[in-house]
């Protein structure tokens, strides 16, 4: 089971190595009452501490599989579960400190059956989330 | 007397499903409304869909005869803008419809309710629907299925969507096409916590979604003979079993008026409090339950006088 | 998996044949943080809108199999685990109304480890809960 | 420089499992924490306990290799007063022990924490301990467990309970039981909000449970020989990784300087609202890490200068 905030505490962590991390990553849940074929999420923006990391910089991983923006959109018949969670990649020279951070998530998700003036519908979500290993 | 057949959407235990609850868990909290019925969204109840392992469809068996429930409608979408750069194509909704109706049946359902893509802020759907729905017809007769856009707040019952839909039944004759109505379009005061997946934006640029639409419950004789499914909506059900949204004390005179003998299935779509939505189900079934006896109860006298 | 108060929307409900009733019961999760033997539970009370049914006129169901309050002491090696619920049945003639109901719960738990000034210890819940068929 | 050993004591999700978590769950959180060991509450954890499924069993030790987690601390009970008319006897005492050691033998743990039974508001154990203890140190030493009792708030490290157990290490010379340590002993601020399985009445009695009975952690001193592992007791950690019950800042520098080298094995205790406790045993770890480098940066300085 996954907590019930889009953000969860477990998989916010630093990655590359110590002392010399490339980055971070969040893991979210999904956020939507449905599965989603990839194709039809547009990426998600991350915040920490009021720092915006736009989606265009971030990788989105499902399972062992990275996806570029651009491979989201291509990836029509490779669906997100409800039940299931992503992770988004960060790329930040040095990762984060050790110690809570605010952690803010944006979904940029298309709805077909939304009118097209509401496209992408952003799905948002803000946190307290803890590094543990700088 | 006819009288209505109960059932519950999985659609109200939205969120819930994941962090709370297993589809095992809400088989039980289904079955122990005293509903004979329950309805999925197939995407979200069916794992690895649309092509669930074999021993999970065994299970979904097992479980049904083990809780006493039929399956009832299986929701599913046409996502025709599938890609930033373009839309489906017709064949591509047919071949999407096919594969619902083919799962859908596989699973024991009777109905599929596809959700087609949009064009325009009156949420006409993609021209494509006729297309892919006529190619259809054959597959749907062939598997006992019946395909069924839904009615859906803030397009009411009289409507240049709903109006397309009619026609399109009477220009071909099917049996294998109807109508589902939301009882949301009913809705007529505002909404207090909406549990639906719109976020702020759309919130403040469409009211209409917040406020009602108040679709006059006497249109239902419009459309009736097209309806063999009703979604029942609902948001809030207080401890009094007074609904701050959704007028069942007309809703219901009304259906039994007019003979109505399908489902009532559970929508809930309130506030998204973890387990909330069991215990509204609940409500919702106990007031319409209520509703529909004094409805029998007055028809009995009224005979008898 | 069960809902957090430790009274369940689900199970509440009537028995007995319709339109003569002889009671109804009330399900209740685990609420403690350790599976129990359930000789160390001595009944639970069970109120309904102010009106009280005490342990000693109850019945405890685990699984297949009802315990009066002497047979709960004798059960020494039977658990009630974490994760799982028990259901208590209350005789009452016609049942109870359709309608939601304000429902109380008083499990009364004997902890070895806690003083024994201190014995039982009463665990109490209380929830709005409805009965859809009378 | 001896480091401490990180780990969890799955007792800190009390409430989510069965609830909103599952053992897979726990499993994921307790290694994202970066800790190489779990602690469990063998009642609780283990399904059909004392006698788990053989394919359990499999699969317990398949999540320890794919979390990377070592078994640590296996908590169990001695409920000396099974019966309303009567208590366990030596006999029953000492099988409860032995098979407790068996199974935690078998699920690969090196400690077991029997907790056993109380005669008075000292919380003087059952006098059975002493022989139920004994008669097990062979069986223990051949399984290569530790018996390890709790020093749990109320009760101090200087105390007769603690002194009868060193006692009994000391006239017995052996090496399979030792002392726990709870970091609840050391707390020195009130709780805010109380997770224990405590009643209201109890709170109200009892007040040095909510108000913390302040051991100085000078007194580690006494009996750190005797403490192969600790449960790392808290209840509320804030944005700040300030502790607001619990002086992690004079607890750490004392272990450090004794030379700990066990597990701190985290025990949440605090807020039981879903999900809280997943966040909050991230914060210790946080807290406690930090508290160790600083003070190895320190003593390092203090070496080179
Ligand atoms: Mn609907
Ligand atoms: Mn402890």
């Amino acid at each position: 089971m996954l907590e019930r905030s889009h953000i969860q505490s477990t998989g916010f962590r630093n990655v590359g190595p110590e002392g010399a991390r490339t980055g971070f990553e969040v893991r979210i849940r999904q956020a939507n009452y449905r599965s989603s074929r990839l194709s039809l999420i547009e990426g998600v923006d991350i915040t920490v501490d009021g720092v915006v990391y736009p989606a265009e910089g971030n990788l989105f991983r499902l399972g062992d599989k990275e996806y570029t923006r651009d491979e989201l959109n291509e990836a029509t018949q490779t669906r997100l579960y409800v039940g299931d969670y992503f992770t988004v990649v960060v790329p930040k020279e040095g990762g984060l400190t050790r110690g809570v951070h605010l952690v803010g998530s944006a979904i940029r998700y298309r709805h077909p059956y939304f009118p097209p003036e509401f496209q992408p519908a952003i799905v948002r979500n803000e946190r307290h989330a803890t590094i543990i290993l700088p | 007397m006819s009288s209505f057949k109960y059932g519950v959407s999985l659609y109200s235990y939205t969120d819930d499903f994941g962090t709370v609850m297993t589809l095992d868990d809400a088989f039980d909290h289904v079955a122990d409304t005293g509903s004979t019925g329950i309805e999925i969204l197939g995407e979200t109840s069916v794992p690895l869909y649309p092509e669930p392992p074999v021993a999970w469809i065994d299970d979904w068996f097992a479980k049904l005869e083990r809780f006493r429930l039929e399956p009832t409608n299986f929701a599913c979408w046409v996502d025709t803008r599938i890609q930033l750069d373009r839309n489906m194509s017709v064949e591509e909704g047919a071949a999407q419809i096919a594969q619902d109706l083919r799962l859908a049946h596989k699973l024991g359902f009777k109905f599929i309710r596809p959700k087609f893509g949009v064009i325009d802020h009156d949420l006409t759907p993609d021209p494509i629907w006729e297309g892919a729905v006529d190619r259809n017809l054959d597959l749907a007769h062939e598997l006992d299925l019946v395909i069924l856009p839904e009615i859906h707040s803030p397009t009411p019952i009289r409507h240049p969507v709903t109006d397309a839909y009619v026609k399109f039944i009477e220009r071909t004759g099917t049996k294998n096409f109807g109508l589902m109505i939301d009882t949301g379009i009913f809705q007529d005061r505002p909404i207090d916590h909406w549990g639906g997946g719109i976020t702020d934006e759309i919130k403040k640029g469409a009211l209409s979604f917040l406020n009602g639409i108040n679709t006059p419950v006497e249109h239902l004789a419009d459309v009736i003979q097209y309806v063999p499914f009703i979604q029942a909506k609902f948001h809030n059900i207080d401890e009094t079993l007074h609904d701050h949204q959704i007028p069942w004390e007309r809703i219901v005179p009304m259906l039994k008026k007019l003979g109505y003998a399908g489902y009532l299935s559970s929508e809930y779509e309130g506030k998204r409090d973890p387990w909330v939505a069991i215990e509204q189900v609940r409500r919702q079934h106990a007031l319409i339950r209520k509703l529909e006896e004094e409805y029998d109860a007055a028809s009995m006298e009224a005979a008898n006088a």
